[in-house]
């Protein structure tokens, strides 16, 4: 008996916790995508809770009502070997719920797979997201700037994250800004959120990927666009430009603070081609202008001796 | 088919309970090895055109002697079926032909394809090339593999044969093997169909 | 001698060398890939029956039931893999 | 001197070393102890040549029991480093090599392990049989088990342990970006124990469905063994699976193929696609059983029938299908678009459907009945409501849109743990106090067990209650650190103090093993529970033969009706019972496979032919050995069973 009451007590914390003043990251979204993913948890939540809160009250009721110390020595428990209408009863209701659920699953999907609802007229900002152990480069190319480790957006465009791994499986995470996408060395992901408003958001990588997975992070800050202009032609002013031989020290495996530079490495170091290799027929009309055979050629060099410098640092790394 | 619903016609590899509990054992293992192969294929089609900078399946697949193996496997797994049946008739010289017949195909088999790791190889698809030679070396090592043990096996079977006669045992046991022999056949198939004919198609 | 040879493993025998000749019309003639794939998935599951069947002697014992159902759950599982596969890692982008 | 540098661990600490000291200090006391007692020839005869069901269950359980120990103590660690924000009782790296084998340990060696054991032991007791259906493959199962565990804990102190995840996800497990050897003793471990479990799931399910007890037709079965019939299934076609998936992950690592690397086309990906293949269902491989227990457990302390049997069958056989084809969503996250993610999101929250059907069941089954608050009781009522949160988590991870936030969170570990603690740790405990009068002929101590079940399952909510909190805050998992800005310092101490709590319930598990081993009464009689099963029909403890006489079924509780309603179980007179030889050689095939499997990690090419050589010696061995088994005579019967009697009235 004790133990149920000890298990509605941290329910019941954990759903104080949830509404409570300090909201969850997740629970407080500051973006279209992560709207809907707010939406979607607490629709389920309150359905979940329905079905815990019926599971709990009757386990309590009939531990209650017919627990041996309560009964006559003479009591017989009867035989009852089952009940259609109960039996469609408990398979009915959970089919129930489940279509309800598939059908907001559904939705949601396509939902946060697509521009961001009220920005569809939009132009998307593309930002390419790329992971090396263990930090992020953000190359805009449509600025021609390339940041590390912090990402600058304006609220009032929906972004497009192209998300790629020089090394293991990472996972774009800004969780108020919408949820994770995997970024993978041989192919290029598509994520698509949007800032409904400024501010300042935590980033990172949700997917392990060794020993410095832990400070893989990057903070990301939304701002109106003018302001963004402003940054922009700063960083233009003031950075650096980004060469092959800084970019190829910088993926090195180690830790970098925040970093700017102009130039991106798109240009030197282009991204994978299109979804999976000689797959991308859909998506090359998509996301390449260049002739693919040739760049993966010479993409695939590059990363390979990226790759080998990696290797070696690794070593020595680990000493 | 043989209709056995009671012990005196039941031939010989059935006539004891722990030789059927083999023989349904067997059968269940076939059933794993089906996934096995599933999973094999599974992974060859994800990579099968994600050649590298390797050659593709059409540029270094050659009929003849893939033609040749088939016609060898489909060979020997029809002999052995004869083997399998002259057993049942209890005429154990005959038996013991078809399975020494069986095992020289299948070891021809396994020239055959020996022949033809080599010539991969020569192409430039070694194991090490791309995915896809991975997967295709690894998806036809499997079953080769599987062609040896399975001829180590039936030398086994065949002396034990020789030495004690056609007991419920040893009748249990090529029958068994017999399962075996009839499986890769039927995933060299597979194999013929999905892999050669499809990448030559 | 003509007893070690039943007529039914050598119809079979015949049968399945008939399927591997209609499986070659893929590398000899020019069709569809949807064409070939589907005369390729016909003659190999046929061939595949045959021998299970035929060869195998999957329906002669008391534990017919449970061997087809092995068979079966296995070919079930075994084809929802490549296809989930394939689904996953190749369809689901384009 | 090269040749020794690979067997050094890379990171050496402390810790490693008083292990290292521990490790060598026990195996000189076991082997000192043996010999002072003279015990080798009774170890040799009685357990590592055994081929009882009954035994090698036990043997089962005892490495269950010590990987439990072993999972448990890197648990602790863990939750340790985490605590406190900042904190540096271990690094990066010994973090990542405790919880990569924490999972490894707990899913493949301690989960598997215990069910299996209580597959053993159970099983043909409960179906009337004599023993398996190839009792010989029964112990070369084990002992691949138990050689496949002993070499991933190796891992330990030579050479160094696999720090990429339970999951070993491609690239970061490939050798450029893992050179230790770790990685290849996940691989070479699990594929040993992989190949021990699935000839476990053949022997089982041919056992299951050809030795069952005269009467007992396929719906008549108690509902553990069903259970275990349908866990078996799914074992032997899930385990294939993992079997290609390593034997690739081995090749990329020591032969150069390119299935899972980033250039020449290899696609990371795939890895965790076949992964998770065999990965779902084995969650469901894990879980089935432990169905079956709480079913048995539930109909027999609520003195009551288990309601709805049939749809209890039909649910676990769905779930066997479901289980696979549900398995992207573990990574819905990798960019495979809208429509496949609603495929699989609708698949995986269809297994709901089935699971809820069984949990009403139990509540039915408790409705009417006369609830008696036994441990495995308690065990039984604290995994409703456990399992039920555990249970609806896992319908919210289902919806992937809302994954993308819960994926690779702490809200994630939350919802497996909440699921696989109750859904079988909790199960073990139960099975394991429920019939250990069986097994070993007296009762632990209910009182030291109530206590023991208090901290379990009060330390399983403390402790993972609060990562629900902490995931939806944005902690990601396998997080060795994090600032103190985030704020998830607070949900983590809770989680430690859980741990704490659970590591209490675990040490009075082995306190009350201790104790009633001393002093509890072995007069228990052979039903000390009143049960309805079969297993309790024969005598404590269970003779080699396990029934004198085959009993003859009538219903699922076969028992029961024999008690209550006059069924007459044992008709026939005593025959002569056939049973099968002991034998050495399973044992020293494994030993055979462990020396393969350890060369072959360090890449010892000369000795794994050498022990290839020995592993098909072996096959050869068993292939001409013409061994029928013996006989027990009736006058042998007569005297174990009159001797078994008067030990009782005593």
């Amino acid at each position: 008996m004790k133990m149920k009451w000890v298990m509605l007590a941290s329910l019941f914390t954990l759903l104080a916790v949830l509404t409570g003043c300090e909201p969850l990251l997740v629970l407080d979204p500051e973006g279209p995508q992560a709207q809907t993913q707010a939406n979607v948890i607490w629709i389920s939540i309150a359905i979940m809770s329905v079905i815990v809160i019926v599971v709990f009250a009757m386990l309590a009721y009939i531990l209650y009502k017919y627990r041996a110390s309560k009964q006559s020595d003479s009591y017989e428990p009867p035989y009852i070997k089952g009940n259609v209408i109960v039996e469609s009863l408990i398979v009915g209701i959970p089919v129930l719920i489940v279509i309800v659920l598939s059908v907001i699953s559904v939705q949601s999907n396509y939902k946060v797979e697509a521009t961001p609802e009220g920005y569809e007229n939009d132009e998307p900002l593309v930002v390419y997201a790329s992971s090396s152990d263990w930090k992020w480069h953000f190359s805009y190319p449509e600025q021609d700037i390339e940041t590390v480790n912090y990402l600058y957006v304006p609220t009032d465009r929906p972004l497009e994250f192209r998300l790629y791994s020089y090394g293991p499986i990472t996972s774009f995470w800004i969780p108020q800004l919408g949820g994770q996408k995997y970024a993978m060395s041989d192919m290029i992901t598509t994520l698509h959120l949007a800032a409904d408003n400024a501010g300042e958001f935590m980033g990172r990588n949700a997917n392990f990927s060794g020993e410095g997975f832990a400070e893989n992070t990057f903070s990301v800050e939304a701002m109106p666009q003018q302001e963004f202009n402003d940054w922009v032609k700063e960083v233009k002013q003031t950075a650096d430009p980004l060469t092959e031989d800084k970019f190829n020290e910088l993926l090195e495996p180690g830790h970098l603070g925040q970093l700017t530079f102009t130039g991106t490495h798109l240009e030197f170091n282009p991204p994978p081609q299109g979804h999976h290799e000689g797959h991308g027929a859909g998506s090359e009309g998509e996301h390449n202008d260049e002739s693919s055979s040739e760049h993966d050629a010479h993409g695939e060099h590059e990363s390979d001796s990226g790759h080998a410098d990696e290797t070696e640092e690794n070593t020595e790394h680990q000493h | 088919m043989l209709k056995m619903n009671n012990n005196n016609t039941q031939p010989l590899e059935y006539s004891t309970e722990q030789g059927r509990m083999n023989i349904l054992g067997f059968w269940i293992f076939i059933g794993a090895e089906i996934m096995l192969f599933g999973t094999l294929f599974a992974s060859y089609f994800t990579l099968e055109t994600r050649t590298g900078s390797g050659p593709a399946g059409a540029e270094i697949f050659e009929l003849p002697p893939v033609l040749a193996e088939t016609l060898l496997l489909l060979t020997s797994s029809f002999i052995i079926g004869l083997g399998i049946h002259a057993m049942r008739l209890g005429r154990k010289k005959a038996m013991m032909t078809f399975f020494i017949i069986t095992l020289i195909l299948g070891a021809a088999f396994l020239g055959f394809e020996i022949y033809e790791f080599i010539h991969y190889v020569h192409e430039g698809a070694s194991l090490q090339t791309s995915a896809f030679t991975s997967i295709l070396l690894t998806t036809l090592g499997t079953h080769g593999l599987h062609v040896t043990f399975g001829l180590a096996w039936g030398i086994v079977i065949l002396i034990q044969v020789i030495k004690r006669g056609l007991t419920p045992q040893t009748a249990n046991k090529s029958f068994i093997f017999s399962l075996y022999w009839h499986f890769l056949d039927v995933v060299w198939i597979f194999i013929f169909s999905f892999i050669y004919l499809k990448g030559m198609m | 001698m003509k007893e070690l040879f039943p007529a039914k493993h050598v119809m079979g025998f015949i049968f399945s060398l008939v399927l591997t000749g209609v499986a070659l019309s893929v590398y000899f003639f020019d069709m569809s890939f949807f064409m070939g794939m589907t005369i390729l998935l016909v003659t190999a599951f046929a061939q595949a029956a045959l021998q299970l069947v035929l060869f195998m002697h999957a329906g002669e014992s008391e534990d017919k039931n449970t061997i087809y159902t092995s068979v079966y759950y296995g070919i079930i599982i075994a084809v929802i893999t490549v296809l989930g596969t394939m689904l996953a890692m190749i369809w689901g982008y384009v | 001197m090269d040749f020794f540098e690979r067997f050094l661990i890379p990171h050496p600490s402390p810790i490693i070393y008083a292990s290292m000291a521990a490790i060598v200090l026990t195996t000189i006391a076991i082997i000192v102890g043996l010999t002072y007692f003279k015990k080798w020839g009774y170890l040799w005869r009685e357990w590592l040549t055994t081929v009882d069901h009954k035994k090698i269950g036990i043997m089962y359980l005892i490495s269950a029991l010590l990987m439990l120990f072993r999972g448990g103590v890197d648990a602790i660690m863990m939750r340790a480093q985490t605590s406190m924000p900042e904190n540096t009782l271990l690094d990066a790296q010994h973090y990542n090599e405790i919880f990569s084998t924490h999972g490894v340990v707990m899913i493949f060696f301690m989960a598997m392990g215990f069910i299996i054991a209580l597959m053993n032991f159970v099983i043909p007791l409960q179906i009337g049989a004599r023993d398996v259906a190839y009792p010989r493959l029964n112990a070369v199962s084990f002992w691949l088990y138990f050689m496949g565990a002993m070499l991933f804990n190796l891992s330990f102190v030579i050479g160094g342990s696999p720090s990429s995840g339970w999951t070993s996800y491609f690239p970061l497990a490939g050798s450029e970006l893992s050179p230790s050897v770790g990685t290849n003793y996940y691989m070479l471990a699990l594929q040993i124990s992989g190949l021990g479990t699935l000839m476990t799931g053949i022997n089982f399910i041919v056992t299951i469905l050809k030795m069952r007890a005269p009467g007992m037709t396929l719906m008549k079965m108690p509902m553990f063994t069903w259970s275990g019939l349908i866990t078996n299934i799914i074992i032997v076609f899930a385990f294939p699976v993992l079997t290609v998936a390593l034997a690739m992950g081995t090749m990329d690592r020591l032969f150069g193929t390119n299935f899972f690397t980033t250039t020449d086309g290899g696609m990371d990906m795939l890895w965790a696609n076949l992964f998770w293949v065999w990965g779902h269902p084995e969650v469901y491989i894990l879980i089935l059983p432990a169905f079956g227990i709480y079913s048995e457990v539930i109909s027999t302390f609520a003195k009551r029938n288990l309601y709805g049997y049939n749809s209890m069958v039909a649910s676990m056989v769905v779930i066997s299908l479901l289980s696979f084809v549900v398995w992207v969503h573990h990574f819905f996250t990798m960019g495979q678009g809208a429509m496949v993610n609603s495929i699989f999101s609708i698949t995986t929250m269809a297994i709901a459907i089935p699971t809820g059907i069984k949990i009403f069941n139990w509540l039915l089954t408790l409705w009417k009945g006369k609830i008696v608050f036994t441990v495995p009781m308690l065990y039984s009522l604290a995994f409703i409501p456990i399992f039920t949160i555990g249970g609806v988590t896992g319908v919210m991870l289902g919806m992937s849109a809302a994954d993308y936030q819960y994926h690779n969170t702490m809200f994630l570990v939350a919802h497996f743990h909440l699921v696989i603690i109750p859904g079988v740790v909790f199960a073990m405990l139960a099975g394991l106090t429920y019939w250990w009068p069986k097994m070993f002929g007296f009762m632990l101590n209910e009182r030291i067990g109530k206590w023991a079940f208090s901290f379990i399952s009060i330390g399983t909510c403390v402790a993972f209650f609060p990562m629900f909190i902490s995931g939806l805050d944005g902690q990601a998992r396998r997080m060795y650190t994090y600032s103190e800005s985030t704020g998830f310092g607070i949900w983590n101490m809770i989680s430690f103090i859980g741990a704490i709590g659970l590591a209490i319930g675990f040490i009075l598990i082995v306190y009350n093993i201790y104790y009633s081993t001393r002093y509890a009464s072995r007069d228990v009689g052979d039903d000390p529970w009143d049960a309805r099963s079969l297993e309790w029909a024969t005598h404590n403890p269970v003779p080699e033969y396990n029934f004198a006489i085959t009993p003859h079924v009538n219903s699922s509780q076969a028992l029961w009706d024999s008690k209550k309603n006059g069924h007459t179980l044992f008709r026939d007179g005593l025959k002569e019972i056939h049973m099968p030889n002991n034998s050495g050689v399973p044992f020293v095939m494994s030993v055979f496979f462990f020396i393969f499997g350890f060369s072959f990690i360090f890449s010892m090419w000369i000795t794994v032919i050498a022990s290839l050589i020995g592993i098909f010696a072996c096959m050869l061995h068993r292939s001409f050995e013409n061994d029928h088994g013996h006989h027990i005579s009736v006058e042998e019967i007569k005297r174990t069973e009159s001797e078994v009697r008067g030990a009782k009235n005593e």
